[in-house]
């Protein structure tokens, strides 16, 4: 039982790596910000987590502790990119030019500025 | 004219630098045979676990043979803090104190919520573990102070209290003065740890008082930095600063 | 001259690139007029400083000072542990000096409007 | 000879970060310069054995001296303008 827990982790590794790969590809290629930044974090989130549980299958001992940065790494990571990808509109850098639609304009137009609650 | 003459300077003290780096050699063995016990370093490695049963050695030099170099560190830090709350001094009931950062958005304060807790905790974990694994209560009252950081941004109202700072570095401290002096009274040395039982090396109750000197470190620097981040995030925006920035 | 073998290629790239830091540092803190750039310039100062240290300290094929269950005995092969307290000391002292550096800049700024030496005159403030 | 390769690529990384910090007119560009500098010298700190140091270099290096820099860029201005006039003419036209 144990040698295949230990191939599907080297599996996963395997996986992840080829994500990671694919994100820092997609940096290069991509043509503003917008979409070097969903290429940047998307994948590599996906990546990371892939990776990092990966490593836990092939340790058994490092299990839960590979879980609970999966779980980090999947709230945090989506969190980061949305305050970059605000700020960068919110400092009025514009998309690509062949960008059909700008979703974020009609809401914001429509809705007030946001009101802080703490 | 000047940079070419820092450019010459940069040149001659680069040269002596290489030739004094010159005699020491990547990688070699510097210390001799540890067993010997010749040199500071092989003391230190010999000595460490029969003395203080702690597993890492750069701990039982941070906090039990250089104790008095934490404690100076600590300090250093605790007069960095307050040099900068002088500098950056604003009087209380002028205004509302208001950050530098501008507000955020909801879903950056829900997962700020979600995570901070999660942060906390890591710190908490790296400063009790630091004398098992890598990491101590310098490192884990970083972590701590970024957790904080993660909430004073994300909240423009996040209040924290300086009250609540002040006590908690202070009692920190006087613990740590305190198992110090107490080492002093019945060993004879400053911090000398040998009156407290030391437990099996490799458990997580063993060193000792080490755990705890590094604990109460842990608490202090996690005060002091967040201390110096709120001053930082709270000193008040000027018009001719945010005209430039826009 | 040098055959480049494993020994030459790591100590010319690990104390070339510390003493290469310690000098861009210092070129920047004499060289440059911008206030924020001085103190970036310290910081490299210090991120050299702490990289020459710890390189000192290395042995080859050495493991890191942490006794674990399985090896107790592995005293001969452990890399110096001085030079690594010394530096986890410096480090938190760096980011104290910084701060207070910084916090220097902000108030001369508020007060001169402008963060070039050359054009702060008086040393009133 | 691995790892010759592998610190040789990591000095030339760090050099050339450290030089576009220093060279660089935006401070903006030059802090998150300096935050990479740290990043590499950690993942160097864990490669030369000292675990407890890469730990310090990433919570303090990384994570506050660079948001240090970047509030007292918020604070101050963000571009280095090298030249001296131009200098004294942003001075008198703010004036």
């Amino acid at each position: 039982m144990m040698p295949y827990l230990a191939y599907f982790g080297q599996f996963l590794i395997l996986f992840g790596s080829v994500f990671l790969f694919l994100g820092a590809l997609g940096i290069f290629r991509m043509p503003d910000f917008y979409n070097r930044l969903q290429a940047g974090t998307k994948a590599s989130t996906l990546g990371v987590m892939s990776l990092i549980l990966g490593v836990g299958f092939v340790e058994p001992e490092w299990l839960v502790k590979s879980i609970i940065l999966v779980v980090f790494i999947g709230i945090a990571s989506p969190l980061s990119s949305h305050a970059l990808g605000r700020s960068a509109y919110k400092n009025n850098i514009k998309p690509f030019m062949k960008t059909k639609m700008d979703a974020y304009e009609e809401v914001s137009q429509i809705l007030p500025e946001e009101e802080e609650k703490v | 004219m000047k940079r070419f003459l820092v450019i010459f300077l940069m040149l001659a003290l680069g040269f002596y630098l290489i030739q004094a780096l010159h005699f020491v050699p990547f990688g070699a063995n510097r210390m001799g045979a540890p067993a010997d016990k010749k040199t500071v370093a092989a003391f230190y490695l010999n000595e460490t676990v029969p003395q203080t049963a702690v597993a890492n050695v750069v701990t039982a030099i941070v906090v039990n043979y250089r104790g008095f170099d934490t404690l100076g560190e600590v300090t250093v830090l605790f007069l960095a803090t307050t040099g900068l709350a002088s500098i950056l001094y604003k009087r209380r009931d002028e205004e509302e104190t208001e950050r530098v950062s501008k507000p955020s958005s909801t879903i950056l304060q829900t997962g700020a919520k979600v995570l901070f807790p999660l942060v906390v905790i890591l710190g908490v974990y790296v400063f009790v573990h630091g004398h098992l694994t890598p990491g101590g209560g310098f490192q884990g009252g970083a972590i701590i102070a970024t957790g904080f950081l993660l909430m004073l941004i994300a909240y423009q109202k996040y209040h924290l209290s300086h009250s609540m700072l002040t006590w908690v570095e202070s009692l920190a401290g006087i613990l740590f003065v305190s198992i110090g002096l107490w080492g002093l009274i019945t060993g004879g040395t400053f911090l000398e740890n040998s009156w407290f039982p030391k437990g099996t090396l490799n458990s997580l109750i063993s060193g000792g008082a080490i755990p705890i000197i590094y604990i109460a470190v842990g608490f202090k620097v996690a005060a002091e930095l967040t201390g110096v981040l709120d001053i930082l995030l709270s000193t008040k925006d000027d018009k001719s600063a945010s005209n430039i920035q826009q | 001259m040098c055959s480049f073998d494993y020994q030459t290629i790591m100590s010319i790239s690990i104390y070339g690139s510390s003493v290469v830091l310690m000098l861009l540092g210092l070129y920047a803190v004499l060289v440059k007029k911008n206030l924020i750039k001085i103190v970036i310039g310290l910081s490299i100062v210090d991120s050299g400083l702490h990289l020459l240290f710890v390189a000192v300290g290395y042995l080859h094929n050495g493991t890191a000072p942490i006794f674990s269950p399985e090896a107790v005995d592995k005293v001969n092969q452990m890399v110096d542990p001085v030079p690594q307290a010394l530096v986890l000391t410096a480090i938190v002292i760096g980011f104290a000096t910084t701060a207070v550096a910084l916090s220097l800049v902000i108030r001369l700024y508020k007060h001169h409007k402008t963060a070039r030496i050359d054009q702060i005159k008086s040393l009133k403030w | 000879m691995f790892y010759a390769g592998i610190f040789s690529f990591l000095a030339l990384l760090l050099i050339a970060s450290a030089w576009y910090a220093i060279r660089q007119k935006d401070l903006l560009y030059g802090v998150i310069a300096t935050g990479v500098v740290s990043l590499i010298l950690s993942v160097m700190f864990l490669l030369l054995q000292a675990p407890d140091v890469a730990l310090t270099e990433a919570a303090i290096g990384i994570a506050l001296t660079t948001i240090a820099f970047v509030i007292t860029i918020r604070n101050t201005e963000r571009y280095e303008n090298d030249k001296v006039e131009s200098g004294f003419q942003n001075k008198t036209k703010e004036e």
